[in-house]
């Protein structure tokens, strides 16, 4: 079942799908919320009435975001504010916490990612992840990118050799790497470890990467590499970046989500809202919100 | 300006792509896996289960009561148990001493990075690693015969099962002393107590449930415990509780031993329903210690 | 402006806390002394190996003791060749490793990835008791039970008697297999979280992420694991001792009755073997070889595992 | 309660010891049943009967405890004697009755433990050797020689086994001899047929095992040292012959007669002819393994340990009824009659008090 | 040996003390370095050239402090600049850690705390300590407060009562526990169980109270009892305290230390370092260094 839904704005549409329930593909009209350049605006995810608990505790509520092609999409807000709750939703790793009750919708083009249409694995090799700390496998450089083809697939020799040379090129580690595939992963630095967590997400190639605080445990030159590849991959692989690193959403994304906490009516720790969701250029120029200016501009300031 | 273009509707694009052969694997693991839980269960199931097919007949309180006997109807472990009681209590108290001792001196007094330190720690690792039949050797060689010749006594069997256990216990008691925040120490400190005082009045306190489980446990070790003892001569028929270090003794695994290498097939329902008793001692005897567990969480 | 009061010897303790001060020096001194009693033991270990086996060795030339395949020190005219013992305490080990190792991994791959916290809650006691019941009652289960029903029905190559290192070593393997969970699943549990998520990010199923990624990870901690388990089955006395039988054969067949070095101890030692005899100090003969076997591989497994904690630092 | 003669007792109250008005009384087995005794009918039953005279001595059993070491064979009738002794003087003497312990080390290793002053009474499956008399000589140790039983060991061989009724001792030796290759019974005697020959022995610390390698050997603890299957428990030994048609094994002859159904007896010949192992044949000698059994009593124990005494005493008045519910071959009327020789002059060591 | 320097200046005495490295009285001119209210400016501590290792690494150096009575003085400086460092050598908690190594020295009235006439137990008996966050002792209130008064001495039933209430009255906390003293303490809330932990400091009767971070676990209402709690006592206990906090040490304190990290010569890690010691209305209207300035606006600008 799939319907047009153009000049509907978000809320619109939001409103028709909670009503609906079932698999919709989405549109976005190009009001306030459209892209702040000129690439291609379509909807590859979006978010509907997201909320998150943790057992009994509303970690996070009515998260309604929307994830365009070619776009980085920056997620910030204070600590604790639900960031890496939200970008977990979006591949479903928190599936692998018995206590995570994911509540509302995530659709991917258009399919519930939380629906009987979709497979958590699949999910997870079609919407790629890279993490806070370079978590390389205990194997070589080569086995790290070629372990998601492998799992996902049976490739030949000569196509994993291919695969892990694209990728590690695509990941701008190949020339780095290229005379020592067979060494272990740990023997690189930090920054090169996290561009080989890259390269391996981009091995069985996704369509979505996401981004939890990439380079919060990298140092600046480490990170302006990350940055640059960020912004040559993006045209392919959309992405959704966790930072806490105001400049950095600044400087790359495309969108910006701010997130805040507040405590509930009768809850005692505080849930995580998406206070603001624009183009990065508004939310850090003009932002509609008190909330985000504050955060703004003391983190800023 | 409205160019809106509508997502491309790719319906089962996120079905399972898994492929079958994958699949199968998945669950040929996972199956892999059950089978060894369930071998796990399966022993534990079946010793009991075969035990109390044996042993159950033979399961009532003249078997408690009575002493040895050569025939088979009315052999008792009254002795065994009294001697594995004895023995137990006085390794554990022991035991339960030089750990204290040891674990104090290397976590509160000791130069954490000390030579001597260094040295204890790497032998205590070494004495854990030791078989326990070896220090049956020692026991033979050095307090049985030889320099002590204390004779094949309850003394001796303590002394033994003591060295055997002691590794267990330092460790569980290092860990305990370990778990007690600096900040209590510091506390202590703070308003003038001395190191002992300290220790003695906040440190040890606030271990003492750690030091106890541990110690149960090593204790309930030493009361499973059969082979150093083999050498240690307590296989024989003793129909008297001990009544002192010097005592002739026998215990409760050695008297299982005894009874299933017994040539009548009926003392290995006697085996067997010792076996229970040393089991359901062993349960309560961990009951102890999850009780002072939970005790001890409450508390504070 | 006035000065500050001075008193000097102001803060030096005063009658009971000073004595109390110096007491203590007295209590350190008694810990440090009951702390170094460890070093004692292990001194007292050696100690008791060597020396009889030096008397041993003066008698019987090191030559004979690994030169030789035959062991019957117990007989008339004796002979001392240790291999049979060595070639019995490997076939019960292997055994008992085989059955121990690959099912704690099991178990503990079962317990840390695959098992609800319920069924966890459930299960683990049930290892623990599992873990706590004493040789000699596996050692009950394995004539009664392991021996007729397994070891006699799988063995297919030849007749298994009432003792088998057959027997034997699949009942130590039971016996050590809880300890080997626990020591897998606290390898197991030093993977890092985020190394698990990197391979579910990728797409991977639980079995890969169990096999392609904690496994590799907790390697050297799972080998250690295993190093342990080996002298562990390699120290196992009463089980091998009830199951195997007393029949030191040269054999690499593990349906026929075998001997360990630790079943024949505890087996001269029932037989209590006079003082200074040949027969007495074979004991210490062969529980200097155990020793040192034993201590080797808790050497390796230490230095194994200090490796591993480098790797995740 | 006082009870009263005749009055049924239980077989826990087997040798306990009642006083009423001045007279002692005892519960015994009633003649002619037997606790072994599968049969209903003959199946045990207990009476209280007047105790004999030389029981009083065991109001001298003070609370003592009795050491006693040794032979494996024989500690079963030592056992049995024990357990006996203290339901005698639990009566007696209430709670504080004497207490014996009895190990099994081992002939050998009893003697070394006796000579060491560890032990009050030994138990030997053979007379004390040279070394170890000198050993006792060394420590000052004075002892007294008490044979307490005959023992036959007994070859036997699967029930389906119709060809060896008989061996010589040669054959015996031919197949148990040091370095034998003989693994097939065509090859122990021309005529027997081509089966596969299974060996099962005691373990080398049992006294069975230094018996049979004496008898068959000439040399304890010689024998063949492969194709043999050695077992602590006769049990093993009883399974393995009954399950494997050209099986062969030996034990003691009582646990034999126990097992007949399971396994066969064979004669043996030491070149007077078959001689079937039963308690005649043991007991006159006839037969090619039979051998006598002792204690040896530390005439010292018995100076300084009432109980000691009372417990040797109590043994050989009792022998009878001991032997048979341990199932030994019990001693012939002579070898009674010179037993008491012995507990005479045990008697005549001046008792030392304390 | 007792020299009365009156009239000396604070760089004088030291460099008197540097040479003669023995036991002394010292005072202070009231030159600029005097306490900024009437109140007496007797010295009571004073440190000289502190430095402090932990092993090879130094962690603090040249710490040349004052401690005045009837005053509060603050310790303020970014984390790991070594303000804990310092306190716990003012009563020896440092010989705690193995690897500690003081240097220079510390005086208390003209005692060398780490010379041979002082003992570590009667030195933190006199000098009283708070930590950051409470620790009550795992037993009952009133056993806490009586804690240090029995390990000090064997006082009687009556006087320890006695003890104990004037003590909990002191520390302001009396009426809210006093029908509840053979309670856990663990009962208390934090600020309840810091108030009780000063009540426990001030049962022993010291001189000199210090507290590292006191408030730093604690919520503002409770944050406001404590430093009301330490306005009413300074007048008979001397009070040293670290604070993150600058509001807090401009509030509070008397006079204010600041000190900074800077990379040694040939050091890897950075040393702390005391740039500025001075009234606290100098330190915070005009401070003479620059990074004191930067430091001081930085945070509360
Ligand atoms: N596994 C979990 N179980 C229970 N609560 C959790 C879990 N993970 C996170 N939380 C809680 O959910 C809330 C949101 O956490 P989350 O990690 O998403 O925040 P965040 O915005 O990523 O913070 P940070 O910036 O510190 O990473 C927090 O209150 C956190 O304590
Ligand atoms: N026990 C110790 N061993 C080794 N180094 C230490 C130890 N304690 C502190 N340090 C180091 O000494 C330096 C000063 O530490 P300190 O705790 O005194 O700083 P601080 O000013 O109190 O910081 P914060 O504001 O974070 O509490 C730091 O570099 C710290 O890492
Ligand atoms: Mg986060
Ligand atoms: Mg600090």
């Amino acid at each position: 079942m799939v319907e047009d839904m153009s000049n509907a704005t978000i809320s619109e549409t939001t409103a028709r799908l909670r009503q609906s329930g079932s698999v919709v593909s989405v549109s976005l009209s190009s009001d306030s919320h459209s892209a702040a350049d000129n690439s291609q605006n379509d909807l590859i995810m979006q978010s509907v009435d997201l909320q998150v608990h943790y057992g009994d505790f509303l970690a996070v509520r009515d998260v309604n975001l929307a994830i365009h092609k070619g776009e980085i999409t920056a997620l910030i807000g204070p600590s604790g504010c639900g960031k890496s709750t939200i970008i977990r939703c979006f591949n479903r790793m928190n599936d692998l916490i018995p206590t995570a009750k994911v509540g509302g919708k995530v659709f991917y083009k258009g399919i519930d990612l939380y629906g009987p249409e979709a497979n958590a694995g699949e999910v997870r090799r079609r919407i790629g992840m890279v993490f806070q700390k370079p978590n390389p496998f205990p194997k070589s450089i080569y086995d790290n990118v070629a372990f998601g083809p492998r799992v996902n697939g049976k490739p030949t020799k000569a196509e994993t050799d291919e695969l892990v040379e694209r990728s590690l090129k695509r990941a701008a580690l190949w020339e780095e790497v290229k005379d020592r595939l067979k060494q272990s992963a740990f023997s690189l630095s930090g920054g090169q470890q996290q561009r080989l967590c890259i390269a391996r997400a981009l091995a069985v190639n996704p369509d979505v990467l996401l981004m939890d605080e990439p380079c919060s445990a990298l140092d600046p030159i480490a990170t302006a590499r990350i940055e640059d590849l960020m912004a040559e991959i993006k045209s392919d692989y959309p992405i959704v970046i966790v930072t806490h690193n105001m400049q950095q959403a600044a400087r790359v994304s495309d969108r910006t989500a701010f997130f805040n906490t507040e405590i509930g009516a009768n809850a005692t720790r505080p849930t995580g809202v998406l206070v603001e969701y624009d183009t990065t250029r508004n939310i850090f120029a003009n932002p509609t919100d008190t909330r985000t200016e504050q955060y703004i501009s003391g983190r800023m300031g | 300006m409205s160019s809106v273009v509508s997502a491309q509707p790719v319906v089962a694009d996120l079905h399972d792509t898994t492929s079958r052969a994958r699949k199968g694997l998945d669950k040929l693991f996972l199956g892999g896996l059950w089978m060894f839980t369930l071998v796990a269960i399966i022993t534990l199931v079946t010793l009991v289960g075969t035990t109390l097919l044996k042993g159950y007949s033979r399961l009532n309180w003249s078997l408690v009561a009575n002493f040895p006997s050569p025939f088979p109807g009315d052999a008792g472990i009254q002795a065994a148990i009294f001697g594995s009681v004895w023995v137990v209590v006085t390794s554990g108290l022991i035991s339960l001493f030089i750990a204290m001792s040891t674990a104090i001196y290397l976590e509160e007094f000791a130069d954490q990075r000390s030579r001597l330190n260094k040295l204890i720690t790497i032998n205590i690792q070494t004495l854990a690693g030791v078989p326990s039949i070896v220090f049956g050797i020692l026991g033979l060689a050095f307090i049985a015969r030889g320099w002590l010749g204390w004779g094949f006594t309850v003394g001796t069997a303590s002394a033994v099962l003591t060295m055997m256990v002691l590794p267990v216990m330092i460790v569980s008691a290092r860990e305990a002393l370990k778990a007690v925040p600096s900040s209590l120490r510091e506390g202590a400190f703070a308003l003038g107590a001395t190191r002992w005082q300290t220790i003695v009045k906040q440190v040890l306190p606030s271990a003492i449930p750690g030091i106890a489980t541990g110690s149960i446990l090593g204790v309930s070790r030493a009361l499973g415990e059969s082979a150093p003892l083999i050498l240690l001569g307590a296989l024989a028929y003793v129909s008297s509780n001990p009544t002192g270090f010097a005592s002739d003794y026998t215990v409760l695994p050695l008297v299982i031993l005894k009874y299933t290498q017994e040539a009548q097939e009926e003392f290995q329902a006697v085996g067997a329903a010792a076996i229970i008793v040393l089991l359901m001692l062993l349960v309560a005897l961990n009951m102890i210690a999850i009780i002072i567990r939970d005790k001890s969480r409450k508390s504070w | 402006m006035s000065t500050a009061s001075v008193s000097v010897g102001e803060l030096q303790p005063s009658g009971r806390k000073l004595r109390q001060q110096r007491s203590e020096r007295i209590i350190q001194f008694l810990l440090m002394i009951v702390a170094t009693s460890g070093v004692l033991i292990t001194f007292g270990v050696v100690f008791a190996l060597v020396r009889p086996s030096v008397d041993f060795f003066r008698a019987i030339s090191i030559g004979e003791f690994f030169g030789s395949t035959a062991w019957f020190p117990l007989y008339e005219p004796p002979d001392f060749g240790v291999w049979p013992l060595i070639v019995g305490t490997f076939s019960v080990m292997l055994l008992a490793v085989i059955i121990a190792v690959p099912g704690g991994l099991a178990i503990a791959f079962y317990l840390s990835q695959y098992a609800s916290d319920r069924v966890r809650r459930k299960l683990k006691p049930l290892l623990e008791i599992l873990a706590g019941v004493p040789t000699v009652v596996f050692g009950f289960f394995a004539i009664n039970f392991v021996g007729p029903n397994v070891a006699a029905k799988i063995w297919v190559f030849s007749d298994v008697g009432f003792y088998s290192a057959l027997s034997a070593g699949i009942t130590v393997g039971l016996m050590i297999m809880p300890m080997m969970t626990t020591l897998a699943e606290d390898a197991m549990a030093a993977v890092p979280r985020s190394l698990i998520e990197g391979s579910y990010a990728l797409g991977a199923t639980k079995r890969e992420t169990c096999t392609g990624v904690i496994f590799p990870a907790a390697l050297s901690g799972i080998i250690a694991a295993g190093v342990i388990a080996m002298s562990r089955a390699i120290g196992e006395t009463t089980i091998v001792l009830l199951a195997a039988g007393s029949t030191a054969n040269f054999s690499f067949d593990i349906g026929q009755p075998m001997q360990t070095m630790s079943s024949f101890i505890g087996f001269a030692g029932l037989g209590d073997q006079p003082t200074g005899s040949t027969g007495y100090q074979t004991i210490f003969a062969v529980g200097l070889l155990l020793f040192v076997i034993t201590f080797f591989l808790n050497m390796l497994s230490r230095r194994i595992v200090s490796k591993f904690r480098e790797v995740y630092e | 309660s006082a009870a009263k003669l005749d009055d049924s007792c239980k077989s826990s109250d087997l040798y306990k010891i009642q006083k009423i008005d001045t007279k002692y009384i005892r519960c015994e087995i009633v003649k002619g049943t037997s606790i072994h005794a599968t049969d209903k009918a003959k199946q045990a039953k207990f009476k209280w009967t007047a105790a004999k005279e030389s029981q009083y001595i065991l109001a001298n059993a003070e609370k003592e405890t009795i050491r006693v070491d040794g032979s494996s064979t024989v500690y079963p009738l030592t056992a049995v004697a024990a357990k006996y002794f203290e339901n005698s003087t639990k009566s007696v003497k209430k709670k504080d009755g004497a207490k014996v312990t009895v190990g099994f080390s081992g002939t050998g290793g009893g003697f070394e433990k006796f000579c060491r002053n560890e032990t009050d009474i030994n138990d030997a499956s053979r007379g004390i050797s040279a070394k170890e008399v000198a050993a006792c000589k060394a420590t000052g140790i004075t002892y007294t020689e008490i044979l307490i039983a005959n023992d036959g060991l007994t070859v036997v061989v699967n029930p389906a086994n119709t060809w060896a009724t008989s061996l010589t001792m040669a054959e015996m030796k031919a197949i148990w001899k040091d370095g034998s290759t003989i693994t097939n019974w065509k090859d122990v005697r021309p005529g027997f047929p081509d089966q596969a020959l299974t060996l099962f022995g005691a373990g080398t610390d049992s006294g069975t095992f230094d018996s049979f390698t004496e008898f068959v050997n000439g040399k304890a603890k010689s024998v063949r040292k492969t194709g043999v299957q050695t077992s602590e428990d006769d049990n093993v030994t009883v399974k393995g012959v009954s399950s494997d048609k050209g099986a062969m094994g030996y034990f003691g002859l009582s646990y034999a007669e126990e097992n007949s159904s399971k396994v066969k007896l064979v004669a043996l010949d030491k070149g007077a002819g078959a001689v079937s192992p039963n308690v005649a044949t043991v007991q006159n000698g006839t037969y090619p393994m039979a051998r006598p059994l002792y204690i040896y009593v530390k005439n010292a124990s018995i100076a300084t340990k009432p109980a000691v005494g009372a417990f040797v005493q109590f043994y050989v008045d009792n022998l009878a009824q001991i032997s048979t519910d341990a199932i030994f071959v019990p001693l012939t009327a002579q070898q009674m009659k010179d037993l008491q020789g012995g507990v005479k002059a045990i008697a005549l060591i001046p008792r030392v008090k304390k």
